[in-house]
């Protein structure tokens, strides 16, 4: 298998999200700290992320590794922030919920649920305002949930009448923690919401991350030529629950088999498949490079110390 | 007497208070989901799971309060409260008194904080001071499963707003609870699960049990240190730490949550000031740092006041030759 | 003129309304407390109010006097609560931002913009879990500014999706405080936001008491029958500025004076007068009743005492 | 030498530092509106009116101020800040800590509050204590033209969230102010306007006059009163109070905010901590009540303790006998 290509490299992205975040799953099971994994959603990274380039901007929020992996974050320095140890993007002081890496441009995650949207227009303000790299745009990650609170009208709102350059993600992933978001707004909400703001709106399958991919880069495009937010609506599943460990016993095991069966990784194999690029070998290449990667970050993040109590009260104040 | 955890002893107080009293209600983010059982036995229309919307849960705890609803709500962690601060301090902590009095507010706010679960300072802020702070608005943080059963049901009770915290590293924690069902807890009264004469440690919260153990680590010094558990922040029991402030002549006053105009400066202040003509030494004050909690585990407990640095605060304070002496 | 009718009780309150404020006005100009008022939108007020009955509930903010008097409040108390004197309505402790009268159901004022909206749907949750008297509905009464506050979203999803008997009554008065809303929202902003939420919209000329009337009424019989929530813009203008008193000069006059000619007032009283139902002799002797109850409430409000400094914190515990 | 109110003063420092730096943002309900002339000055860009939404007004600071630009926004009223409060207290005071410092958030949000609009609690509120107890932010309230312009130059400059209070009853009061541009005054330093040999008055914006006040009546009594002015509430000048109580031995906190867990009570605490051993007498707090403000104009006016209360006060202590003596 010497070909590669945009698709295959968007496999092997969701493949390397998936190993990462069931290496955490593991790592939980043998005591680390809990973390909210992406699993099923590994399109909408993906797909998004690709679709913007180095002079833009990402905010996003408690459910973040796959965003973070889809920039080229090292899973070996992720592993270490999610066990606390000193080489994690944050010293080891965020732990698994607000990761960001200014190097990589994704900047400010916050787990207050809507934290992403109440800055994401201040970030996209300074790069309107010249700050940032010419021609850059900001894209916020959020949830579902996150469209319930206050500040995502607010934003919204701003950016339409500011004409900020910035993507609203809106990853509706059906859940809000313990809570289906059919209990707490209509079907089509999300989407009627941000269209009453007057924005371009997009609903798409989340779990094509050819799609995604596709209507990501015509959003960008948009905002790059007239300069204004668009708003990205993908439609997806939570697989594996809220926050490690999470028996889902309040899941409606139909809705979750649906979405199983629906599961973006294999859906990518089995079109590359169908296409005729890509065969078993192929893709056990693939998955064998991904696992020796989460494994040599495995032993990275593990070498790396934890940082000490007297470093406790550094980094309050500049 | 029975044995369950701090979270237990919360659902059971509610429970209570919603068989004794048809219009209390519990709303929040997941309540109806992780208590199924309290929809089937109160109703959906009791017990209901919210938007995730902290500003509206809570103003809408405060318009139904004024109502004739006795709404609880569970605001998750108290970071998140600062959603719902608008309608806790400006709503439901000032318009009884700009309208006269034409109205009361009986409704509880949950939330849980604390160092105990990792994830650092955006679900771990010991913010409870800042309610303190504000005129109308009553604040509880109960140290044990007991006193947050019978302190909860008075809260429900209570005619005013209470913002209830629970200290996370306290919820799984079993202790002894009695077994009668009306054990209310009258808010504004200090308990003093250990009493002693030489000084007096003031604590809430889990650092009730680091006091307790430094205390008993104190006895082996010959220093017999007395222990008051504020219970609730406001009304704060003064009587309760002046008494034993007469009966110690020194003061130390430990907190988990920062120092800066916490519970803890409020409680230095008042021995300073009613509590001069007792004090046989400086107060000192054990509190948290001044910075958000990290996400690290072993970071984050390190903010916690330990033991050991009670017992060498408390040791440093006897051994301060008494002024008045 | 013996006779009496809806139509010409509307001008009547509405001349209340106007004769209250501009007596406000005078006040203040010798030295008693600003006050927001209401003047040019004296028909938001009396068209939704009198669409409600006795069973229902009122939340206002800062620009309430309309709303209290079209309630019924008395002009007495009403003034003593702006001089701050112990027979207004909160007993001199509110002043003229954050009148409640209970026993009138006007309950909960705030001068915080979107405080309604945060504690209506709580009252409107009471009303429906019968805390209130049967079959009442809530009417909440805000600004095109508060629409801009992340709590009006917050509010209308809860109150569609808990299906709360609710009437959302926008009074857009073109202004927020010294922004013009057109700064802040594009120009069909609040309804298009309202319809995203699904429930029931009427945009409708706040300036016609008579077409207010209708559209609350048919509002208020749809939520009686559905229980449901509903939404009433009504588009309208705030003659005499923010807060007394308020030279306006940031006010384009062109805009200003186009609204003056549509004066609601004027043209309830042209209504009546064009279907022979009302002549000068009528409209002056409305006026004159009107003027004297004015009179006789600044009389009895100046003649109320101030409450002494000892009452500072009497009625904020209960 | 100029005299201007401290509005004024407010202004020319924003006009100075706009000048100077062209990163520096103004943004806020109204600003371009109020302030045209800073529009056709610095441009449309950077002078900016917001929609009516707190929230977004902060956050957007908070991610502007990441982001390479200084923003300053006019919160208004002290208590709208309960809308900006997630962004102010888990956004701009812990995501420098919780990314390991990998951002800075410098920026200015403006609040007037105190007496002297007679408007009720919902525009009156000092919850200037809340932020203090927060960490990641600071804290600043003058009490004079010339201190606004100086510390307000500070704030902008400053690499972290400043929280800046502006007292309402100050707002219109002029004051002379050096004409030198870059008055620039550091943060954290307390000023003392009046010094004197038997008591300290600690205090912060307007009730700094009042204690003046009261210590120019005290004359006539023979008791030579020193005024602290802290100026900076966060971070506090611990050493001017300390220095202060060192030659006084004496202390009365003077404070319009409610008294519970406010900074009279950090004050106070720090007395009876660190300066224990000078304290000659019992540390007396003078606060507003635990009421919110009410809308009556002579009733908000008795909130903020008087001359009269201070001098009896000081009258009281001083007739305490030295323990210590
Ligand atoms: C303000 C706030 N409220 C509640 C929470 C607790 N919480 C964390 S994630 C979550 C669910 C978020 O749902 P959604 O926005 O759909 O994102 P998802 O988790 O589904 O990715 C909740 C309730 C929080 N972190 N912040
Ligand atoms: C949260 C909050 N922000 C700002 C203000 C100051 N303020 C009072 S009224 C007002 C304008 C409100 O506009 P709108 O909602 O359209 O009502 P209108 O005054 O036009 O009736 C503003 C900004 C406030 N009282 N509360
Ligand atoms: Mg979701
Ligand atoms: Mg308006």
């Amino acid at each position: 298998m010497a070909e590669t290509s945009p698709e295959l490299a968007r496999l092997e992205g969701m493949l390397l999200i998936r190993a990462y975040e069931e290496q955490l799953v593991a790592l939980h099971r043998d005591g680390a700290p809990g973390t909210c994994t992406s699993v099923g959603q590994e399109a909408c990274a993906v797909g998004v992320v690709q679709a913007l380039d180095g002079r833009d901007r990402i905010l996003t929020n408690h459910r973040s590794g796959g965003h973070l992996l889809a920039r080229g974050a090292d899973p070996g320095r992720l592993i270490a922030e999610v066990l606390g140890r000193v080489d994690g993007y944050c010293g080891g002081r965020s732990g698994s919920l607000h990761i960001s890496a200014a190097e990589l441009g994704v900047v400010l995650t916050s787990t207050i649920v809507g934290g992403e949207l109440s800055m994401a227009p201040g970030v996209a303000l300074a790069q309107k305002m010249g700050r940032g790299e010419p021609g850059g745009i900001v894209a916020v990650f959020f949830g579902d949930g996150a469209a319930c609170e206050g500040v995502f009208h607010e934003a919204l709102n701003l950016a339409v009448h500011w004409r900020l350059p910035l993507l609203f993600v809106c990853e509706n992933n059906q859940w809000q923690a313990y809570v289906h978001r059919l209990e707490t707004m209509s079907d089509r909400a999300i989407s009627a919401w941000a269209e009453g703001h007057g924005l371009p709106v997009r609903v798409v399958d989340g779990n094509d991350v050819e799609a995604v991919h596709g209507a990501a880069a015509d959003l960008v495009a948009g905002i790059r030529a007239q300069g204004g937010p668009a708003f990205l609506e993908l439609s997806t599943y939570r697989q594996r629950g809220h926050f490690e460990p999470d028996d889902q016993a309040y899941v409606d095991p139909a809705e979750c088999q649906a979405w199983l069966a629906r599961d973006p990784i294999r859906r990518q194999a089995e079109r590359l498949r169908a296409a005729g690029r890509l065969d078993a070998a192929g893709l056990a290449a693939l998955e064998a490079r991904v696992a020796a990667r989460i494994a040599a970050a495995l032993a990275f993040a593990q070498a790396s110390p934890m940082p000490g109590p007297d470093t406790l009260d550094r980094h309050v104040y500049a | 007497m029975s044995t369950m955890t701090l979270e237990q002893a919360v659902q059971l107080a509610l429970r209570e208070e919603m068989g004794r009293d048809a219009s209390v209600l519990y709303m929040g983010e997941g309540v109806a989901t992780k208590h199924a059982d309290m929809v089937a036995d109160f109703g959906a229309d009791r017990v209901r799971n919210t938007p995730l919307a902290e500003a509206i849960i809570a103003g809408t705890a405060v318009g139904a309060a004024a109502s004739g609803l006795r709404p609880v709500i569970d605001l998750l962690f108290a970071p998140f409260m600062t959603y719902a601060m608008d309608a806790l301090v400006n709503s439901a902590g000032k318009l009884r008194y700009l309208s006269g009095g034409q109205f009361s507010f009986p409704l509880v706010a949950l939330g849980m904080t604390g160092a105990g679960w990792g994830v650092g300072g955006q679900h771990n802020h010991n913010l409870e001071a800042m309610f303190v702070h504000a005129p109308g608005l009553k604040v509880v943080m109960p140290a044990t499963p007991a006193d947050a059963r019978g302190l909860l049901k008075a809260a429900i009770r209570d005619a005013n707003p209470v913002l209830f915290f629970l200290d996370i590293g306290l919820l799984h924690q079993p202790g002894p609870v009695p077994d009668a069902v009306d054990q209310v807890l009258p808010l504004g009264e200090a308990a003093v699960p250990r009493s002693g004469r030489d000084v007096t440690l003031v604590s809430y919260g889990k650092t009730v049990a680091v006091c307790l153990e430094a205390a008993a680590g104190l006895q082996a010094d010959g220093i017999d240190a007395e222990v008051v558990d504020l219970r609730t922040l406001k009304p704060l029991d003064e009587a309760a730490v002046l008494r034993s402030l007469a009966k110690t002549g020194r003061l130390v006053v430990v907190q988990e949550a920062s120092g800066l105009c916490g519970v803890a400066a409020e409680i230095a202040a008042l021995a300073a000031g009613r509590g001069f003509p007792f004090l046989q030494a400086p107060v000192a004050r054990l509190t948290g740092p001044d910075a958000p909690a990290p996400g690290n585990w072993a970071l984050e407990q390190a903010m916690v006041p330990s033991a050991q640095r009670v017992m060498e605060q408390v040791r440093a304070l006897v051994g301060t030759p008494a002024l008045a002496a």
